[in-house]
């Protein structure tokens, strides 16, 4: 699951009209990710990612894009919290039906240098947000 | 700190057969705890399991040994904070012990914010490590350097800091307990004293402190508290500098290298997040993780304990000593001190007295005990020390006891 | 250092019988030890002899048991000494490793000596540890921080270093071997050009060099030489500064406090002799006794033997590693680098080649060594990197190309 | 030995007339000693010495200002030697029967913080001689 979405990641490229656009890196793996978002209301209308690194980080903005795609900022906020736990390794937080496909980074959460790079694209999106907000 | 006078109190602790150096020595009678603790067992098995099952450089790699590494360090470091009551446990960096954690505010928040004119207050009581650093940091600064005086019975002389203080004070060094005359400073009022009247920092030294008895960094209301964990039963080369994180986010790094930056470009460098700004370098996690199993070992045995053990002995000890003609305890009544006694003889010179006592089996410490300008005060070269741990029982008072009659009998003891 | 490319170099040590770590976990493949090294048993059981049989604070008892302390960890020093080619030991300082020896040199000699305008020159291919303390210390007094180019195959590029230094150049720093690349430096060259053009002071990072092959720091010609206890072997959170005397002797010190002072006035202090003046605080004895086991097990089996074993394993996995398609090795040929080899791999992400490589019990590192600067040049955000020790052999070798053939599958390589 | 030394220096006091004087203190335990020598052409040919401090170093001192009077600068070079020997624990030195009372000595060699005791006296004579000298 995380390969295909490495190999063949989704929403990848740049938006022609961005409400936010945030470049973030992961000192550690030098992992990078920009990432373009565009609003309706209170909701993510649009949003695409470039950037390069390792299969997590770039699967995980690939998995994140497709989850909160015309989702309102508080739902994106919960499921952002759920992913952290699961990154956190709190095991509760598998079951939940709304991480959908992000349940299988499950595994990452035992490696706390590779957890970094399946929160970065999330780190982006959070900044994003703010971003709009203020 | 509230001592309890009850007589009631008794060394109940049996515990010498947990420290392998007392066992391998069961005629030694150890009373240098204050220069530096015995390890128990369960501390050098923690060392050894480390280095057995869980050696790598943490933070650094992305195999699961290096994550067990990173693993033992973190829990070392929330367990350690724990046992000081500090919440948040990135605001406790690791450091090599006391001194270095008293040399990173000099060299950090000092060097950052003191100016010319401004003034650094210590106390004639104060251990080298948190004396001379301030002093350089004054010199270098052209800062005025105060040294708060002691009452004749070695406490701090709460007028005289008082009027040391005001708006031009930017930082406040005092011990919590002395390691010369084991005097407990009133730790609240000496804060609201500098809150009143100054915008200081505070700096405790607590390297006679965190060993002796329950402490709570989150309610001791200074701004930074540091410690030495060979001090408290933990191995050497490693200890801690507890800070409030808003003082710790705004100062900048200390010594920089690996694992404490962020980026580093050709022009600048960015840092990292607590603790790691402030730990430039390959930690030394197995010695961290030594100190949690002390700690460990502190917190099943109960800081209370330690606390009433200590007393016992030092009443008994107290009595004991204050009954030998032509000596001279200094520092506050025994009610009002840690486990820590010194004095002189008459006739009999502490270094002198240390030989003696060493040829009974008896350790006990004779010099300046890293605090020149108390010595100064107290108008000695040196005195002697003996200073108690959980590992003592009676016994170590009997044989101070009667080292102490040899030598005077030695050194021919005439009543003046 | 000239270095044979005889290929009849064998990988013949057989020691992995010695490291507890290693027979405990059969099936581990350890290629981290650029990162830390394993630990011998006969380290292990220095510490705890230390700790079980003459655990005392050094310099600071007149009893016996403070004495076997202080001469532990003095013949621990002299020990370390010899091993390093250091005739006069009283120069080699203990410090936590080679950040906080470079730091110590920056604090102090740079603190005192470098003024506006002066330059400071460095190499891009440092460790951040040698090369963050020298940005920060140009930033804060105005000097010119200058970074030497490197070759395209990661080996200094002499042309341009020499261009770098002129009569303003007042510090020249540059590691002995790079952790990232494996390029063992031309130090006597280095060195010729240095004392050729400039006044400056030269700062060897021997981090990767001390462990690794013979090492002697009064033929090497330099001024400071940092390396760190854990990377040979020993316990963490020892290392050593070593200086010329003249150096250290007109240098203030670093850290102040307890040990490292003469006398202590109300206003000023005067300092302790080599090398206690730079050794503030409680030293770390028992770890300075567990290097000194570390350098004597090394001595045992001889440093050109640990070089030539490591050799032999370097060309081996050169060879097998060259002939994977699509993997790229940086630095230079592989007999003119030490035990470490860096790389990359087309379509598999180093980060992911080590997680795949760890399921397979092979322990390598995976980004940028805490050498951005050198990852930015080589147009890289990180590489994979295995390196070698006294313990590893073929089979090391033959997990680390089955494992990298293993990633290749799963990330579906599809040759260009 | 020791402790009658102790219990009854000699030559402690002040001379008249000094040539050189010398105050030297042991930072370690706060041993204090000040050394007041005369000469008479290449030789010592008084001196006194006046301070405090444990029994070795003022038993030292004692010894010591017995054992130079009227001894060549040369002389006192090759005592203070082999005391030094003696001090650092060097055995065969205990034999030499010019350093006579300082034999006594031997037996401080142990303890390192203790030998700094026993040589206060002739660090503060090398002083002295040196300031001669020069
Ligand atoms: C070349 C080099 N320099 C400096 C260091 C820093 O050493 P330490 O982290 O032990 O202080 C290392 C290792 O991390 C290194 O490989
Ligand atoms: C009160 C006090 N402060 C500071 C120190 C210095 O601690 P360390 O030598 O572990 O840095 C000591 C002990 O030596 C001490 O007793």
């Amino acid at each position: 699951m995380i390969l295909d979405h490495y190999r063949r990641p989704r929403n990848k490229g740049i938006l022609d009209k961005a409400d936010a656009s945030v470049e973030m890196k992961n000192p550690l793996c030098g992992d990078e990710i920009t990432l373009q978002v565009s609003f309706e209301g209170d909701s993510v209308c649009d949003l695409r990612f470039s950037g390069r690194g390792c299969s997590i980080s770039q699967a995980s903005a690939s998995m994140m894009t497709q989850l909160v795609k015309g989702k309102s900022t508080e739902e994106i906020g919960a499921i952002r919290k759920q992913f952290r736990e699961l990154m956190l390794g709190n095991t509760a937080a598998v079951d939940d039906a709304h991480l959908g496909s992000l349940r299988a980074f499950s595994g990452v959460a035992r490696f706390p240098a590779r957890v970094k790079c399946a929160l970065l694209a999330w780190s982006a999106l959070e900044s994003a947000l703010a971003e709009r907000t203020s | 700190m509230k001592l309890r006078r009850d007589s009631a109190f008794r060394p109940d602790l049996r515990v010498r057969a947990d420290f392998p150096l007392l066992v391998n020595n069961p005629d030694l009678h150890y009373l240098d705890s204050a220069a530096t603790s015995q390890k128990p067992k369960v501390v050098l098995d923690a060392l050894r399991d480390f280095y057995e099952t869980a050696n790598a450089n943490p933070h650094r790699g992305a195999y699961s040994l290096s994550v067990r590494a990173t693993e033992y360090y973190h829990l070392a470091r929330v367990r350690i904070a724990q046992f000081l009551g500090v919440r948040d446990s990135d605001c406790l960096i690791f450091t090599r012990g006391t001194t270095e954690g008293v040399n990173l505010v000099a060299g950090s928040w000092g060097e950052a914010n003191v100016l010319r004119g401004d003034e650094i207050v210590v106390t004639a009581m104060d251990h080298h490590a948190n004396f001379v650093p301030w002093q350089i940091l004054a010199m270098k600064k052209g800062a005025k350097f105060r040294i708060c005086e002691l009452t004749p019975d070695g406490r701090i002389d709460l007028g005289h800091f008082s009027g040391l203080l005001n708006d031009r004070t930017k930082i406040v060094a005092f011990n919590h307990v002395s390691n010369a005359l084991g005097t407990i400073n009133p730790i609240a009022e000496i804060i609201r004293l500098v809150r009143e009247k100054t915008d200081a920092i505070t700096v405790c030294d607590g390297a006679q402190s965190a060993p002796h008895f329950p402490v709570s960094f989150d309610s001791l209301g200074v701004d930074f508290y540091a410690f030495s964990g060979h001090k408290m039963l933990g191995p050497m080369g490693i200890g801690g500098l507890i800070g409030k994180r808003e003082m710790l986010e705004e100062m900048p790094p200390y010594q920089t290298g690996g694992d404490m930056i962020e980026f580093v470009y050709d022009d600048r460098t960015t840092w990292n997040v607590l603790p790691h700004k402030f730990e430039a370098g390959t930690p030394n996690a197995a010695n961290a993780v030594g100190l949690a199993a002390a700690v460990e070992y502190l917190d099943r045995i109960g800081m209370d304990r330690v606390l009433s053990h200590e007393r016992a002995l030092m009443s008994a000890a107290q009595k004991r000593l204050a009954a030998i003609e032509g000596l001279r305890i200094y520092g506050p009544p025994a009610s009002e001190r840690s486990g820590v006694v010194s004095f002189t003889m008459t006739d009999v010179h502490p270094h002198d007295l240390a030989t003696i006592l060493d040829g009974e089996g008896v350790c006990i410490r004779a010099g300046h005990h890293c605090a020149q300008p108390l010595m100064r005060r107290l108008d000695v070269p040196a005195t002697a020390r003996a200073s108690f741990y959980v590992y003592n029982d009676e016994s170590d008072i009997d044989a101070l006891v009667s080292g102490i009659m040899k030598a005077r009998e030695i050194f021919g003891y005439v009543p003046a």
